[in-house]
């Protein structure tokens, strides 16, 4: 009984890094600018991780983005940074400091006004380059200010310019070929001017250098609804909510392309009353959310959970309590999602850590849910489903549709008393059958209050306890189904780390950078899954580790308390954040370094 | 060839004796065999209350759901089967309380289901506290001095909320409940039936009685349900003459089905879903 | 560090028990004569314990209702009945397994087609009354074939009829003087009927039993009403549900008398955020609902811990999930009110076991909402809300209004800055101070999206770990506060029962009938709150116990699973219960002996 | 003599440049000035969206609640404090998508609150998805091929809810907004004012330049605002022209606090309960 092994991937030669943080008034493109320069270093098969911060409004406030790249591989962002891009003044006010010595701060000499002397510190470079002239120059002075930014950055990256035009094509192919050569000969004037002004900036040696394996780029968000596809999702309803909005957005695009139905409802207790409906009509259905809509779920959660109805919740959580930090990130909804709704009822909760769990637990979710006619909650949390993550590919080998007990008319035959079909029928396996609605014959009753085999609601006590029975023992099977434990470096390990979710990224990272430091010992424990548990397995290899660390994006150490709940293994030692920023690798170092007193 | 026989249930019906629920089951059985629909025909889809039993009475598809819930329910469900009638059945409280926005929303959206509506002016299932519908001044469990609020209207409110077709009738009436329950399954968008149910048991204003005297038929004084003015007038009215009918009926707006192009690939609940396809997506991601 | 030892009553001379069950179909008033027959024996200082089982509908359906009287205490219903009364075939059907040997069927003869022969066992007294006839010839065959059954039940337990008399008046008492002396002639046909057709039943020795004690009867939902009041609470609104829309109906006769307002709302969304904007205004306010009104406050509860508004919210549990059973007993939302709502932030669960913890707790959590600015959770369900029980007095020793740092304006200036209040001042003890609204020259503000001290919406990273810090930090007095387990029955017993909530009762009427039996080594330890929890504390008592066995009304035991998550100790044993139907000790005993091998 | 300076709050104002809600802020802090209430002398109360940052932006007592629930709350606020004016601020989708149920209940109840409805015709917080007041064919983030619903219309919705104070105003016409917002506070009862108030951001429909042409002053017509039938007729106008002032005014209708003895003894936030007495509840039950 053991974790399942994950190896670290080994790469020949050193690792390259760099790390970028654009910075600026809301409004100006930051966001989608950052996503142009992830996706031109990831063309060039370096690994990259990106995130943006953005305050509750709509314009005015401070947004920034933040873009990793690596040679190797980019788990997730990390704090250093070597270049801050800044459009306005409090770019730099906030920023600073996270840039690395021997870091440069490039400014736009156009709108800020900044003098080195300004600056606490005297390790950095400071480049200012006339971004907004350069951009009305080559195309427009406000809109592509931030397209000449990416080339600066490239410049600063000494990377190729090149690679960043095909992006730009590609980004604005909608807009006509007058946008597209004006932005790209932005891009070229930013770039141009740094090669002319400061040709000694400090080179990175990303140049030329290309990841072995070809890779995808894409937000966790976006993972997720190809998860979802793929496993035949065909309905979907959902009300905004950051930082699950952005499924919703995509789907909307493609429900003729697909097929399919995606739906903005009046809140979101109509979103999952309506994917409850259709699913029980036969359709794959989902809804998603962050923890307020999810709050007004609860009770139709338990509604799947008595009615026995398959359905997918994806619960992105960001900064709570109640509207708290409403576009920041957090892990904090866990225990929230393992015990919401009134009554006991099997449930699966599923916490993918990266972009390719994003994918197949999505899709794992839906057969999941077929199988066991259960809710399944996938868990998100902004830096999950928004930043921009890289995996080699989306790994769908092995996955294949499961509808479960979904009968046809014939097969459904069995299960027919005096004319009517026993849509609860308790069998060994406590899973019953179910069948489509409509034309065959046969009469097909779901229900939300304790029912006989038929679905009548019946208040018998032996009935009760067989339904009861009947239900929780789909845990048995259920558990067995999970995606148990990886554990991700040395298998004897001075100290493993344990965490769940999107904290594998940073986790892995610092893996990484700790070995970089000598400190090789370090695993981390990942749990792409929390319910149910195989609590003797979790607790065995929980116990056969040397140390443990907790590392959760949470004030309280949730994971930490459910195990100790299942397991009876108590981590005494955690490296807690609940500031509404990501979880970083050099974080979990620092707080690792006092725990271990290296 | 459908009877009404067919849809007769295994369980004990265990509404009050005189009920108005009653009207309603039987007015429902009498519709669905003149139109034909079997057992299997059709989906009716409840949320809790007295009037949230009505699946187990009827040998009848059914879903019986949440307090206030069984309309978006109903819309989940006849998005993903599209070609079968779905009929929510809620109480006033229900549809009207708790589930107030889901009512306004689901009439504008324009979806094809039926609504019945059970209007008992009262929460039966609770024990008599008082329902959106209830009378002024009427005393209750929860309002011994009397309501305080006025009662929302269900025609009007409907009415406003751009419901496309708008009716009332009344269980003491059964060949025009019967009537009206056709006519609202036969409708192409979201029909709602005002559907006057008497409580016998904790509502002793609105009964068989009061109703007896006061109800009229719309037809009968030459309305135009295609005018939504005169709709709104006549949906006004509750007094000494309360009218039965349908008060407004739009025809040519689309329903929400017909708006939405993923359907167009046939119903979702009988689509192949084994192998998607999705790698035109994924690759302008690479 | 121990648990508040409760020793046991004693009480001279032996118990005398007795057990009656009354049924017949929904809508005869079944339900309403038991109520009349309890508080006749209550009336005569006997400990009465009473319990009616209906089905959610109106009509049509079999009700029953169980009343066990005793000259000690009765903590709880037991399963034994002394004697059953039958109105309907239905009742003898479903009930004659549960009459003691030696007992007694009595059955409406003109309605009930009985022969003793249809019955499996031969160790009964069937009396047959024609309770109809006798009705009909005082009062009204069918408004009083309950009366007449009522008189029946008097004499078979031999007791006086004056007793019944004194309560049929005051019962009656709206309905004038006619009504009032037909219902005591036909209570006076039924007993005359009996004692001179059966002269020779089996006696109990009742008659002339006074307990030593003047005490009261009511059910938990009237002690909950009682506690708020007295707290001051001025605002109640709520929405119907089982087992709380009692508090409603009984708060809306009492506005002119109390000066208070009680409101049924449009849902339980609006019930909790009516009740919060009242507190914030500066009233003692408070709604209650069940699982499935409280899933959808669960957002606001949230809001309630961000805002930091006092609150308390009365969740009576019945039987999920869903709709369950939605009239009948359960205790399977213990981990749901304590994870309930996305993010973290303080809050308390208080879990009453009896009438006077109904009362004095409730009392409590408003002294507990406004010290901290907390919600509060009050734990019921269906058997303690609206159960009948016995209680010497409520308690009011002891609780004092306390209002915590709601200040007046002279107090506020201190945290005045440029005009401004700071609602949420940092303080050393993590509580803030608040103000009224209105009139006095300062201006504050609530908030639920994170703020900072002058409640204005602001993100910073610094400032919410300073604003988390504060909010958590609350928790540490709080836990002081708590009311701590209660050991009943001896110290060093060799097995030690582990519940919560309503289990106390027929805890602690198990002890009384294992003593009985020679068991006397079993001791109970109440849990009359459950989060937060002083986990040493909790965890050095449990682990003083020898043995220890929980005992919970629901599916997994989810107060065993609470422990193990905080104190380590992990409870195997568990005697649990989830077929809707109250915890009996019969049932505690029966178990309890497989568990020790006894 | 309280001036608008006093209002003026320590916040950086992040609504976006243009934005329709400085004028709703601007007209508030005149309307509260012109009634001489200061910043003490009223509650604010707001749910989630660009709308409901407004108390942040006015130095004044508030509360910023969840989105959807700002009804509910300021009910409870003014059933507590009694004598202060509340002002419930809310978005479209916060007022009548999420928070459907509780406008129709707030209208019938007549709560005595201003119900300001930052109508903007879409989701500004979340970044441009569509409201329930959306226009119909409007393309938005969640509407690629346009909105397929009938928009709500929440004029006629709030007179046919009850309610006894139903106004539009528009963010453009300063005066208008002042004299309305004035109008509502001054109201006893619930007053709901449909503030137009264009998104110069996510909406390119319902513009400054769209109203502009369109608004014209019901006054101006005749209007008698205590017939509810011109109030609905007026109600449902909107194309070529908008009316904007007082639909509809009823002011005999006693207030819900009116309704409850509870108040009689005064403010319930100021009740001393030091020692309440309840012995003779707790009496019968021995
Ligand atoms: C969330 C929730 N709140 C409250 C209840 C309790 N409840 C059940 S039915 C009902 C109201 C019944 O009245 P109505 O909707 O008018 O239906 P009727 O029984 O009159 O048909 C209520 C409040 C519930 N089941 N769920
Ligand atoms: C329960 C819940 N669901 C969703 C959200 C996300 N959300 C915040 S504001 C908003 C809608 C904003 O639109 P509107 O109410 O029209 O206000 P506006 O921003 O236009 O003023 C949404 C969906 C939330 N905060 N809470
Ligand atoms: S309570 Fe009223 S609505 Fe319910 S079954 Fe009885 S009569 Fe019908
Ligand atoms: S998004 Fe629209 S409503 Fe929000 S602040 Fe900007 S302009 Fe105003
Ligand atoms: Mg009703
Ligand atoms: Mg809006």
């Amino acid at each position: 009984m053991t974790a399942e092994v994950i190896p670290e991937e080994i790469y020949d030669g050193e690792e390259v890094k760099l790390s970028i943080m654009i910075g600026g008034e809301a409004g100006y493109g930051i966001v989608s600018a950052g996503d142009i320069l992830a996706r031109a270093f990831a063309k060039c098969s370096l690994h990259v991780a990106a995130y943006s911060e953005i305050p509750s409004l709509i314009r005015g406030g401070h947004n920034t983005f933040q873009i990793c790249v690596s040679t190797h591989k980019a788990h997730s962002l990390w704090r250093a940074l070597d270049f801050l891009v800044a459009l306005d003044h409090l770019t730099i006010d906030l920023n600073a400091l996270n840039v690395s010595p021997g870091g440069s701060i490039v400014y736009d000499s156009d709108s800020v006004k900044f003098d080195q002397s300004d600056l606490d510190r005297d390790d950095l470079t400071v480049m200012p380059v006339p971004l907004k002239t350069l951009a009305g120059e080559h195309g427009h002075a406000d809109l592509m200010r931030n397209t000449v930014a990416l080339g600066v950055c490239v410049a600063l990256a000494n990377y190729r310019c090149e690679a960043l035009q095909g992006v730009l094509r590609e980004h604005f192919k909608l807009k006509g070929e007058k946008i597209i050569e004006a932005n790209i000969r932005s891009a070229r004037a930013g770039y141009d001017y740094v090669k002319e002004h400061f040709p000694d900036i400090r080179i990175l040696g990303l140049d030329g250098q290309v990841c072995g394996r070809p890779h995808i780029v894409m937000t966790g968000n976006q993972a997720i609804t190809f998860g979802a596809l793929k496993a035949g999702m065909t309905f979907y309803s959902g009300y905004p909510m950051t930082p699950a909005s952005p499924i919703l957005h995509q789907l909307v695009h493609l429900e003729e392309d697909m097929g399919i139905v995606a739906k903005q409802t009046e809140d979101e207790i109509s979103a999952i009353m309506m994917a409850i409906g259709a699913s029980a009509a036969g359709a794959r259905a989902m809804t998603g959310t962050s923890g307020g809509g999810f709050c007004l779920m609860t009770e139709a959660l338990g509604l799947a959970g008595e009615a026995e109805v398959p359905l997918v919740v994806m619960l992105g959580q960001r900064t709570g309590p109640a509207t708290g930090l409403a576009t920041r990130t957090e892990q904090a909804d866990l225990l929230f999602a393992i015990h919401a709704s009134q009554g006991e009822f099997p449930r699966a909760v599923l916490t993918p850590g990266d972009l390719n769990e994003c994918f197949t637990l999505t899709y794992q979710a839906f057969n999941l849910a077929d199988r066991y006619q259960i809710p399944v909650i996938v868990m998100g949390d902004r830096i999950l489903n928004e930043g921009i993550h890289c995996a080699t590919r989306l790994e769908d080998e092995g996955l294949s549709v499961d509808r479960g007990k979904l009968l046809s008319a014939e097969e459904a035959q069995e299960f027919v008393e005096d004319g009517h079909f026993k849509r609860y029928a308790i069998t060994n396996d406590g899973i019953s059958p179910r069948i489509l609605w409509g034309g065959n014959g046969l009469v097909q009753t779901y229900n939300g209050n304790e029912h006989n085999e038929f679905g009548d609601t019946y208040e018998g006590r032996r009935n009760r306890r067989g339904m009861m029975g009947k239900r929780m023992h789909k845990m048995k099977a259920l558990t067995k189904d999970m995606p148990p434990p990886q554990l991700h470096g040395p298998r004897d390990a001075e100290v493993t780390l344990v965490g769940w979710g999107s904290t594998k990224m940073p986790g892995r990272e610092a893996l990484k950078m700790l070995a970089g430091e000598g400190h090789d010992s370090v695993s981390y424990l990942h749990f792409p899954s929390v319910w149910p548990m195989d609590t003797d397995r979790a607790g065995a290899i929980l116990r056969k580790r040397e140390r443990l660390v907790g590392v959760e994006t949470n004030f309280s150490g949730q994971l930490c308390d459910h195990l100790a709940s299942h397991t009876g293994v108590h981590i005494e030692d955690r490296i807690l954040k609940y500031d509404g920023r990501p979880m970083t690798p050099n974080y979990i170092i620092q707080l690792l370094k006092g725990v271990m007193g290296w | 060839m459908v009877t009404t026989q067919d849809f007769k249930s295994r369980m004990h019906i265990d509404w009050c004796p005189g009920c108005g629920n009653f009207g309603i089951l039987n007015a429902l059985k009498r519709a669905l065999t003149q139109l034909d629909i079997g057992p299997d025909g059709a989906v009716v889809v409840s949320g809790i209350g007295c009037s949230a039993k009505l699946p187990h009475f009827i040998n009848l598809n059914g879903f019986h759901t949440l307090h206030g819930r069984a309309l978006p329910a109903a819309t989940g469900i006849k998005l993903a089967v599209d070609d079968l009638p779905v009929i929510a059945v809620t109480g006033d409280g229900d549809g009207l309380g708790i589930g107030g926005t889901h009512f306004i929303h689901t009439a504008r959206r324009n979806v094809d289901i039926v609504h019945i509506l059970h209007n008992n002016a009262v929460y039966g299932l609770t024990t008599g506290q008082a329902a959106p519908t209830t009378k002024r001044g009427m005393r209750t469990k929860t309002t011994p001095r009397g309501v305080v609020e006025e009662p929302i209207q269900p025609v009007p409110l409907a009415l406003v909320s751009g419901a496309t077709f708008v009716a009332r009738t009344y269980v003491g009436d059964m060949e025009h409940c019967v009537e009206t329950f056709k006519a609202a399954i036969n409708h192409k968008g979201y029909a709602l039936v005002d559907t006057l149910q008497p409580c016998v048991t904790f509502n002793k204003i609105y009964t068989y009685d009061f109703y007896n005297e006061r109800v009229y038929h719309l037809r009968d004084e030459g309305h135009d349900p295609t005018d939504m003015k005169q709709a709104m007038l006549r949906g006004y009215e509750w007094g000494d003459r309360i009218p039965l009918g349908v008060f407004y009926q739009e025809e040519a707006r689309p329903t929400l089905g017909d708006e939405l192009p993923g359907l167009k690939k046939g119903p979702l609940c009988k689509r192949d879903i084994s192998d998607v396809d999705i790698s035109h997506l994924v690759r302008p991601m690479m």
